[in-house]
């Protein structure tokens, strides 16, 4: 049984950000990753980020985790890597199992960072199964890390900043992009990701929803419906589109099962499309010794994740008596940072959520 | 009117409707045949007599309802399909529609139709309790749907098009749908964690990650509740499915 | 919201479910079950749900016996609309210690004698029922190919469903807070929900069946412990009996779904009201189930639970009234078993309240046995 | 298809390795994950369920959902949008639960 001081699970931006800190305080730490690379879903944006500059703004999601990675060998004494883990349950003793290719691994760490990002919503419509029809990361992961196209057109669900980047994505990859529609009266993503699809000559077609697919053993068609202004069908708008992938991008949902497991109390916020931990300013959840930071914390951009995964493993390191010398000046810059992000009107349902869940 | 739409209307339909009280006391044949035409099949199969004699084969077939028991025989040796049966005694809540349906496919038992009316319009989801199609009535089949019990005498016909979405797969892994757990909320079931257990939405590999909050909404939309308010199930590891031979008795180096 | 009924039922797992629909068959309409989360949310729905006839005593023989007989047309009796999913795939228990083999042998000659057709067979003969085990590691094995298994959430709610036809109400997620006794007689129960005058009370609250006794004052010799169960991804048909041994601690079955679920016991386990999860558990079920069924190395387990054994002192069940409270009625103590007696539960149970004969006689499973010191212990228990 | 020329990104390649599917030999990367193999190769689908025999392709892949299950090297229940691809792997069609041998 491995002994440290610091789990944290999930090596994307918040997780790597959360190990740099809690490292930086002094603090042993182990980072895990399920998959064979760090950077969680950073690795298939090739889309520049937003932000500041604290954030990496302007440069390739691809190229963040390299910055990161460079920035944690710093500290490479007090950090350990277990990639192609996956962290299977955490029991009553506070001990982690876990699976590492072909071997089986227990934990016991004194504080744990939960850092496992989200997971994609899956839609209910008749045939809705049919392969074909993936989820948006699920594009992204084949075209943009394994370099394999999904089909030869795609028709696009949900115009939030996922569906209309990775619309933009699938054009950079040569693939037809037939539409994208949400159901809401408005594109729901950054007016600027809009713009570069229409210039393009990709359709935004707000206010529509997808009724039926259809297919023998894959997908061919899908049929459409129009939508009022109260997201309801008008009946006899239905029409038909021909597509072979229809990509889903309908949402994420915070993935807390392991907190769930642990005992901490979660609550359902709409504004963070699902169940996310209490927790208090430096996202200690209501277990002691338990954090969280990223979008598992509730759905939010990669910058304000990284900043949250510092703000978690400097205090977490604290809570275990590993105090940085700047503790209180690094502390009072990322709450700082964290406000600025969420202050704008893209932050308003952000900083509602966080009303009812920061105690 | 039927004879230019051919749809009867609700007067011609008042002529073959049983009163209330025999409609209580269980099934019983509907016979939709308003005109008159040389045939009387549904006389001369009618084990108990319970259609009245023809004394001229262009008579219209009159039922006695006390006689009637609904057995059915009539329903796949009427040549004009005009016959149906009707149970409203088959639950609190619903009632049990007989009907001839002579294409294919075939519905399948326990699957979700859409009920339809007379105008073939979408009228109701309706579930498919029994597929007869014995020798004996010579490809006619008789598919009996349950149907909310105000439109027993209005479903007459099924579409086995998904207007309203039950066929709809919400649990990937165990292949439940929508139809599925819409009939358990029906039910009483008013968790996650009951419909869980009862159906296997969510128990399989995924471990509901997928179906969850599906299954929150639909409970949501038939119940009224606030989503917030809903139970989520219970979360047990492992968080991904993983082979006994790798735990085996613990760490190798235990 | 105050109400009354002629009987109040605590507890809807298949217990309680079974001795409504009894009752409610033998006239008594107005019955009510109480339960505090939702149908079979306790033992019932956690359990394993083997069911089988091969036992040590001839109590437990006679008891089981009815039960797989009433199993194999549940269905249809309770005219339940969904399916039970009985599978009659038999048990096979390995025989790992000469002390076993004695005790198999011993076992079988009873289980004959009231017409159970148990065999003792050789590890070749085991090897042929299920082809994957690892016939080396055994001495020789009981057989019965009637014992099985069922799906114990849709065998409850068929319970349920045909006791709700006869009239039975049952009230889910209500808690019983108190239970009210007149002059040694009951008066009602109590619940979150409101009171119930009553004149009878069954405790069927499986793992909180003292619990709910200390409540007229009745302190059970019954006390909790945490067993633990997984199960594994669904597969084609490959084990048609459960496979169990008593002396190393398994038992395995396939259901008709697919997926496997086996169990143990931990003797270590404190007395507690606990139904969390551990990873030793999981450690040494995944090595004792490879070291008999070795190809199971490859399949994938998806889910660990846990759930309560009501235990007694001679590990068998406590049916029928308790003489210092009137009205105050006992179907627990199964000591793991109350699945698979609950159609023989309902029975007695409700023959009880009712005062008639039973069917199969049960007076010496009556909870005075132990003021009398009439124990006889079942030793064949996982 | 693979994607030949890319605008940002130049994909790093493992060694061409061969593999079977359902008997027919096919070619991918090393490394990269079956389903990305064989989607390549124009297959999306994987399987098919149980119940009611409905094609399954992978919906997350990333090893979230269970959808992509396949028999791989004479084992079922394989989730390939995860599972490496390695040199002679044997790659069928899952055709209901699958046969644990």
């Amino acid at each position: 049984m491995i002994k440290t001081d610091i789990v944290v699970i999930g090596g994307g931006p918040a997780g790597i950000c959360a190990a740099i800190n809690a490292a930086s305080s002094g603090a042993k730490v182990l980072l895990l990753d399920r998959d064979s690379q760090l950077g969680g879903q950073l690795i298939k944006q090739t889309h520049m980020f937003f932000g500041s500059q604290k954030q990496h703004a302007s440069v390739r999601g691809i190229d963040i985790p390299g910055i990161l990675v460079k920035e944690m060998e710093e500290y490479k004494d007090n950090i350990q890597i277990m990639l192609d883990a996956t962290v299977l349950g955490i029991y009553e003793d506070g001990v982690l199992t876990i699976e590492k290719n072909d071997d089986y691994i227990k934990i016991k760490p004194k504080g744990i960072i939960v850092a496992t990002g989200a997971s994609e919503k899956f839609p209910a419509f008749p045939n809705n199964d049919l392969p074909g029809i993936y989820g948006a990361g699920a594009v992204q992961t084949l075209m943009n890390v394994y370099g394999v196209s999904p089909g030869k057109s795609v028709f696009m669900v949900g115009a939030g900043n996922i569906g209309l980047i990775v619309s933009y994505q699938l054009v950079q990859a040569g693939v037809e992009v037939k539409g994208v529609i949400c159901r809401g009266p408005r594109y729901g993503g950054y007016a600027v990701h809009a713009s570069k699809l229409k210039r393009i000559g990709v359709p935004i077609m707000p206010g529509h929803r997808v009724i039926h697919a259809h297919g023998k053993d894959k997908l061919e068609r899908i049929t459409l419906i129009k939508l009022d202004e109260n997201k309801k069908e008008i009946s006899g708008t239905e029409f038909d589109i021909e597509t072979d992938v229809l990509c889903i991008s309908t949402g994420l949902t915070p993935l807390g099962e392991l907190l769930w497991q642990m005992g901490c109390e979660m609550k359902f916020i709409r504004e963070f499309s699902g169940h996310v931990p209490v927790r208090n300013e430096e996202l200690e959840t209501t277990v002691p010794g338990v954090f969280v930071a990223g979008d598992v914390a509730g759905i939010e951009e990669a910058s304000s994740a990284m900043v949250e995964g510092r703000l978690a493993g400097l205090c977490c390191a604290k809570k275990l008596g590993f105090t940085n010398p700047e503790y209180s000046s690094l502390k009072e810059d990322y709450l700082q940072q964290l406000h600025d992000l969420r202050s704008g009107p893209v932050g308003d349902g952000i900083r509602k959520g966080l009303a009812k869940i920061v105690v | 009117m039927l004879k230019s739409t051919g749809i009867p209307n609700e007067k011609d339909l008042e002529s073959v409707i049983p009163p209330k009280e025999r409609l209580a006391k269980g099934p019983v044949a509907i016979i939709e045949c308003f005109e008159k035409i040389p045939c009387n099949p549904c006389y001369t199969h009618c084990a108990r007599g319970a259609i009245k004699e023809f004394e001229d084969i262009n008579d219209r077939p009159q039922l006695n309802y006390d006689i009637c028991n609904g057995c059915s025989i009539c329903v796949s040796h009427c040549p004009g399909l005009a016959i149906f049966i009707v149970d409203e005694t088959y639950s609190d809540t619903e009632a049990l529609v007989k009907i001839p349906y002579e294409l294919l496919p075939l519905p399948v038992e326990g699957s979700f139709v859409t009920g339809m009316d007379r105008g073939g319009k979408p009228i109701c989801r309706a579930k498919v309790v029994k597929v007869q199609n014995p020798k004996f009535q010579d490809k006619t089949p008789i598919i009996s749907l349950a149907v909310p019990k105000e439109l027993s005498m209005v479903v007459r016909f099924l579409s086995l098009e998904d207007y309203y979405s039950d066929s709809t797969i919400i649990c990937r892994c165990e292949e439940v749908t929508l139809g599925e757990v819409r009939e358990l909320i029906r039910k009483g079931y008013k968790t996650v964690e009951e419909i869980k257990r009862i159906s296997r939405c969510g128990m399989g590999p995924c471990q509901g990650r997928t179906c969850q909050q599906l299954i929150m909404e639909e409970i949501a939309k038939a119940t009224g509740e606030r989503i917030e308010d809903i139970k989520v199930h219970n979360y047990r590891p492992p968080i991904l499915p993983i082979k006994l031979g790798r735990i085996n008795g613990g760490e190798k180096n235990e | 919201m105050n109400k009354s009924a002629s009987v109040v039922i605590i507890g809807g797992g298949i217990s309680g479910c079974a001795i409504a629909y009894n009752l409610a068959k033998k006239g008594v309409k107005d019955v009510i079950i109480i339960e505090k989360e939702y149908l079979s949310s306790g033992a019932t729905g956690r359990c394993g749900a083997g069911i089988r006839m091969q036992w040590g005593t001839e109590m437990n023989c006679r008891l089981a016996k009815y039960s797989v007989e009433f199993f194999e047309t549940a269905n249809e009796v309770l005219e339940y609309a969904g399916d039970v999913e009985f599978k009659q795939g038999g048990y096979l228990i390995i025989a790992a210690t000469e002390k076993e083999v004695a005790q198999f042998q011993k076992n079988i000659k009873l289980q004959n004698s009231l017409g159970i057709p148990s065999r003792y067979i050789t590890p070749q003969e085991a090897k042929e029922i299920v082809p994957h085990m690892d016939e080396t590691q055994i001495l020789g094995a009981a057989f019965n190919p009637k014992d099985g298994h069922l799906n114990p959430f849709h065998t409850t709610q068929a319970y349920a469903d045909a006791a709700v036809r006869l009239g039975v109400e049952i009230m889910k997620y209500t808690e019983v807070t108190g239970i009210k006794v007149e002059n040694g007689k009951i008066a009602g129960v109590q619940t979150d929900k409101g009171y119930i005058s009553t004149p009878v009370v069954v405790n069927a609250a499986g793992g909180h069946a003292q619990i709910i006794s200390e409540m007229v004052g009745v302190k059970l010799p019954l006390y909790s412990e945490r067993h633990q169960i997984l199960v594994t991804e669904a597969v084609e048909p490959m084990q048609g009996p459960m496979f169990m041994s008593f002396s190393q601690n398994i038992y395995c079955q396939q259901t008709p779904h697919g997926s496997f679920i086996m169990g143990r016991g931990d003797p270590t386990e404190p007395r507690d009201l606990r139904v969390t999860s551990s990873w030793e558990f999981l450690e040494e079920m995944a090595k004792t189930c490879i070291r008999f069924l070795p190809p199971l190395k490859d399949i994938r387990m998806v889910r660990q639970w846990a759930g309560l054994y009501n235990m007694s002192p001679d590990a068998q069940p406590i049916y029928g009234p308790v003489k210092d409270v009137e009205g105050f009625f006992l179907a627990c103590g199964y000591s793991g078993h109350g699945f698979m007696f609950g159609p023989v539960t309902g029975v007695v149970v409700s023959e009880s309240i009712l005062g008639e004969e039973h069917t199969i006689p049960v007076d010496a499973l009556s909870y005075d046995r132990f003021e009398k010191g009439e124990l006889i212990l079942e030793p064949s228990v996982v | 298809m693979r994607i030949e020329s890319h605008p940002i990104l130049t994909f790093e390649k493992g060694k061409i390795v061969k593999f079977t599917y359902n008997g027919k030999e096919m070619e991918g990367y090393e490394g990269e994950p079956i389903a990305a193999a064989l989607h390549a190769q124009g297959i999306k689908v994987l399987g098919y369920t149980h119940h009611r025999n409905r094609p399954r392709g992978f919906y997350c892949a990333i090893g979230n959902c269970s959808s992509c299950l396949m028999v791989v090297n004479g084992k079922p229940n394989v989730r390939t949008c995860v599972e490496k691809l390695t040199e002679g792997a044997v790659v069928e069609t899952q055709k209901g639960r699958g046969e644990l041998k």
